[in-house]
């Protein structure tokens, strides 16, 4: 509740912030990465290559944005060609992940 | 929806990500995992919906329908043999993606400038108005990232599919005639991709140029990975994998949606680690995977002198070597693979097991044709991932190994990686098979591996060779094990 | 140079944004140091509670940033008083940690 | 100097950071760990001073100056035993340093805010006028941020305070009467601190309510660690580190600073962490130290009972029993850090291997009064780190060890915790030094250990003491090993 109430208050500021902000986070999710993966045994190589390729076709949410506007124009068509191409690399990369690593419980 | 909602959403499936990836540390927690990763997308995607820049959604449903339903067939058909070639193609639809979104944000940005100008400049709105409204919509730095989704994006999708070609052994590929002078070729591509990506850089609202980029970037995909041999693909696949996370990234650099870029930076981050670790494990420079050079070339022995001794056995002959074993261990290569033997393998295990023999796997990290490729094969036919044994640890009681059997391996356990500072694979650690008291070595022929060269285990004293497909020899044996 | 050329164009974000930002900043962090920590030995428990300790002296920043102004006013002075008590926190907390650190070395 | 360069700099500092803590994965890495954490600290505090805020040095090259010089003074001064109270005072700083940095800003804010409505409303500018002023250069979120860097760093302080003085033992805390009903009163100063926090979050401009929130956290502060046991303070110690972690990562909120919010949230983790891995290892739930509940009390037997069949020993019979040994395991507590006694375990160390003898070290993960501190101690004392090993490795060796020689260790080595489910530490685990063939425990009493219970392992069939001093003693056993 606090946060919705604040976010009320706008204050402006420059977007090299945000620019920066970004490299931070992107910064920090590389370690976060690297430290995580370095984990992963090798008995999961293939999995983790396959899930990991699942979760790079999180271009989705930009081809949705992209495709989802008011007027049929070139945007939303490349947005929509977008859409199926992510939307393949997500569905099949998850099951196909899912698949392999059913055979890994036991 | 309120902006803040959504992109604390994103955080969320940001977290989901990260949390799959955690799970994926344990094979116990594994499947979780995955599901954790599918839900952050799910979020992701669904909260993306509520944006107020989504109005209208008919294109949206229509195109997940087709997406969703060609990425199940997919992933039900595929055999688990052909994963590597399952990922190249996932791989590549994922950088087409991001080229993509990165051209309908050029063209969206080129709209709302346009319109910006008009209404500030009226219908007589020169470039210059144009220009001055681009930039002052443009957060810093939008450019190069527009920039680096369309190169990265591109260079995947075009590379992406040349890998799966040669991994599914396409026809068409042999039709094409070679680039000549490739490395110069490469040069000047990459030279003329530097320079088109500082323009669209500098100047975001061309959309000339930017699909110019676009279509150097797939050329230059192309001649990059057309002249890397068939067996080095997983390096390259791992490698464009890590960079459809960045194209993600930039992507998400572009859109400034965080998701993407800790979605993006994640799937970077893993790829590039999986090239190091089968770079490591070949004992190869990721330069001289990329351009083709491969260890320092002499004139090794030939074939026919090192197969001189080759002695072959049979079935019958090997069941009974077991018979009188303590311990047997069961190496796996590409040839396994190949000839699906994965389940003749797991009721030989559960055969030997039963008469109270010891049996373990050694697993090389680069046997096959992907890293973990022969764990999912042998996951697949059931059998328990406690008795496979990383390289080192099983060459640590190799020497107390009655008998190794080498089931469709040949370069992972060739002894001159070893012995022989000349040979072009120097240097790989391997596994030494050659160490066991019996090895016995099942192939179709002599004929070399992936990397070409003859095998001196073959023709060791302690070596038998049983010439057979993979499945139909272990099959044979089973049988005159249980006949003896 | 590409940066500091692009940081030129200046465009406005919510404050908002930022928080969020800063919010997803915060998790990632801690999702680094909860990896990182995780791997830290017990040998060098000791020596890692006393380097965070001066890692966390990085309030240090803000103080310079209170008592900078240009009248010395209270939060000046809130400032110096802060920057002292950090300043003792980060050079005492790394100064001991080396101090045992070095013990480890041979 | 520009933002985005001060910005960027913020951000290496924040990866020095991480790549330090990453340094300390290692023994082998950690001093140079160490020392990127403080390269990054310098980066961070040099580039403030570019920051257009910063006009005036003078107060700040003073306050750095006293400061440095005090932390140095104490650095040096400070003995490797008086670590955790060291620990515990620096962290109490960090607090204040937040407490003050969040009290200025807020005095900051008012005045910028006055001033901007006297400038849009004139003289007879109104609180109204003052209250938009103020809200309109509040970015989101800076309240509760405020309010949290108050809270917490006054409750670092006074609980630090206090951990300092139980820790060192300081006089003035006997002096003081204790609370009366604790429970009680902790939780109406708590409902107090959340209520001032919601009041200063949504009101920053307040400077009363601010105050009052830090008054009211530091009184909360002292009342929740003055009740908890002084064994119980390195628990407490690693808590308020974090606490202060979180402090520094709020006031970074305070001020949008990413390296405050990134170091604050490392800080945050390993102090969690480490709270965490002290509470498993005494087998209690975090409330229960806080709360102070120790186990299950039952009516266990009284000491008279259990040391009926105590034996003492002497120097010259522990020589005779290591003369005959192979393999002999030192068992430090904190008794050893006591008594000072590491360099002369150091010598006897040396002394066993130049006889042949095989030495390790068991160290119980809260051997002393703070992780790790049996570690400190001994590598001061220059044995060599790869002797010393974790719980579990030495408990499966010891029941092949011929002597276990426990040195001012009690609780750590208690079998009650194993085999007495009524015992007030059942479940903790231990190092199972009665396994061992022969048991020689040193200390200088029968008086109990932290727990305050009596320990049966001292009346073993198989356990010698030896009541003396630790350093005298093993003094004493060297002599005698030598004169033998
Ligand atoms: N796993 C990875 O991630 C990865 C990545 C990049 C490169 N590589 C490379 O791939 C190679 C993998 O080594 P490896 O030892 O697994 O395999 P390999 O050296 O490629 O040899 C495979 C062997 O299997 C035999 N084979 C093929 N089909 C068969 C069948 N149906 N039945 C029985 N045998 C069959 C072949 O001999 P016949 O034709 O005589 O039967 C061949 O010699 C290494 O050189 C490695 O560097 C792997
Ligand atoms: N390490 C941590 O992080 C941590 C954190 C929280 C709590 N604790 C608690 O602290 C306790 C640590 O266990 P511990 O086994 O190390 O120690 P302990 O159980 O506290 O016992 C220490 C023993 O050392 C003896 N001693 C004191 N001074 C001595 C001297 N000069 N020479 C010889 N002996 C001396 C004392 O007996 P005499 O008086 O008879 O000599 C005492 O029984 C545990 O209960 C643990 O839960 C530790």
């Amino acid at each position: 509740m606090l946060l919705s109430q604040l976010s009320g208050l706008m204050a402006v500021t420059s977007s090299s912030e945000m620019l920066i902000a970004s490299i931070t986070i992107f910064a920090l999710a590389v370690f976060v990465g690297v430290e995580i993966i370095t984990k992963i045994p090798p008995t999961l190589h293939t999995p983790l290559m396959s899930g990991s390729n699942a979760i790079s076709g999180i271009t989705l949410v930009g081809a949705v944005i992209a495709s989802g506007g008011a007027d049929k124009d070139l945007a939303s068509w490349l947005g929509f060609v977008a859409i199926i191409l992510a939307t393949i690399n997500v569905v099949g990369g998850f099951l196909v992940t899912h698949r392999m690593l059913q055979k890994f419980r036991r | 929806m309120n902006r803040v909602w959504i992109d604390l959403a994103y955080l969320l499936a940001a977290v989901f990500f990260i949390l799959g990836l955690k799970g994926l540390t344990k094979p116990r927690t594994a499947v979780r995992g995955n599901l954790l990763g599918a839900i952050g997308m799910l979020i992701a995607v669904v909260v993306t919906l509520f944006d107020h820049q989504v109005v209208s959604f008919d294109l949206i449903v229509v195109g997940v329908l087709i997406g969703s339903v060609i990425g199940v067939v997919l992933a039900i058909k595929i055999k688990m043999e052909q994963m590597p070639e399952m990922v190249a193609l996932l791989n590549g639809f994922g950088g087409a993606a991001s080229l993509f979104v990165a051209g309908a944000e050029v063209y969206h940005r080129v709209q709302l400038a346009w319109g910006a100008a008009i209404t500030a400049a009226g219908e007589a709105a020169t470039a210059t108005d144009f220009a001055t409204a681009l930039n002052a919509n443009l957060p810093t730095g939008t450019g190069a990232a527009i920039a680096a989704s369309g190169l990265i994006g591109a260079l995947t999708l075009s590379g992406s599919v040349v890998a799966f070609a040669k991994l599914a052994e396409q026809q068409w590929l042999r039709k094409i005639p070679p680039i000549p002078r490739p490395q110069i070729v490469n040069i000047v591509l990459g030279l003329l991709a530097i320079l088109l990506f500082a323009i669209v850089a500098n100047n975001p609202g061309s959309q000339g140029m930017y699909w110019l980029l676009a279509l150097v970037s797939l050329v230059l995909g192309y001649s990059l990975t057309i002249s890397i041999g068939g067996a080095d693909m997983p390096v390259v696949i791992a490698l464009l994998n890590s960079y459809s996370g960045l194209a993600a990234a930039a992507t998400g650099f572009v859109l400034q949606n965080n998701v993407l870029i800790i979605a993006g930076s994640l799937v970077g981050a893993s790829g590039v680690i999986l090239t190091k670790i089968m770079c490591d494990a070949m004992n190869r420079s990721l330069p001289a995977v990329l351009f083709g050079t491969l260890g320092p070339k002499a004139d090794g022995p030939s074939a026919d002198e090192v197969y001189k001794n080759v002695k072959a056995t049979s079935a019958d002959e090997i069941a009974m070597l077991l018979d009188v074993a303590q311990r047997v261990v069961i190496v796996p290569g590409y040839g396994m693979a190949v000839a699906q033997a994965q389940h003749a393998v797991r009721d030989l295990t559960n055969l030997l097991k039963s008469k109270g023999i010891e049996v373990e796997f050694g697993i090389h990290p680069v046997a096959g044709r992907m890293p973990g490729h022969m764990n999912v094969l042998l996951a697949e036919a059931d059998i328990p991932y406690d008795l496979l044994k990383e390289m080192d640890d099983i060459n640590a009681t190799l020497e107390q190994t009655d008998v190794c059997l080498v089931v469709g391996a040949n370069d992972t356990v060739n002894p001159d990686a070893r012995t022989n500072p000349n040979s072009p694979i120097a240097g790989m650690p391997i596994i030494n098979a050659d160490k066991a008291r019996t090895c016995v070595v099942i192939k179709r022929s002599l004929s070399p591996g992936f990397a070409g060269i003859p095998n001196p285990l073959f023709s060791a004293d302690n070596s038998l060779m049983f010439f057979a497909d993979g499945k139909q020899a272990i099959v044979d044996i089973i049988n005159a094990v249980k006949a003896g």
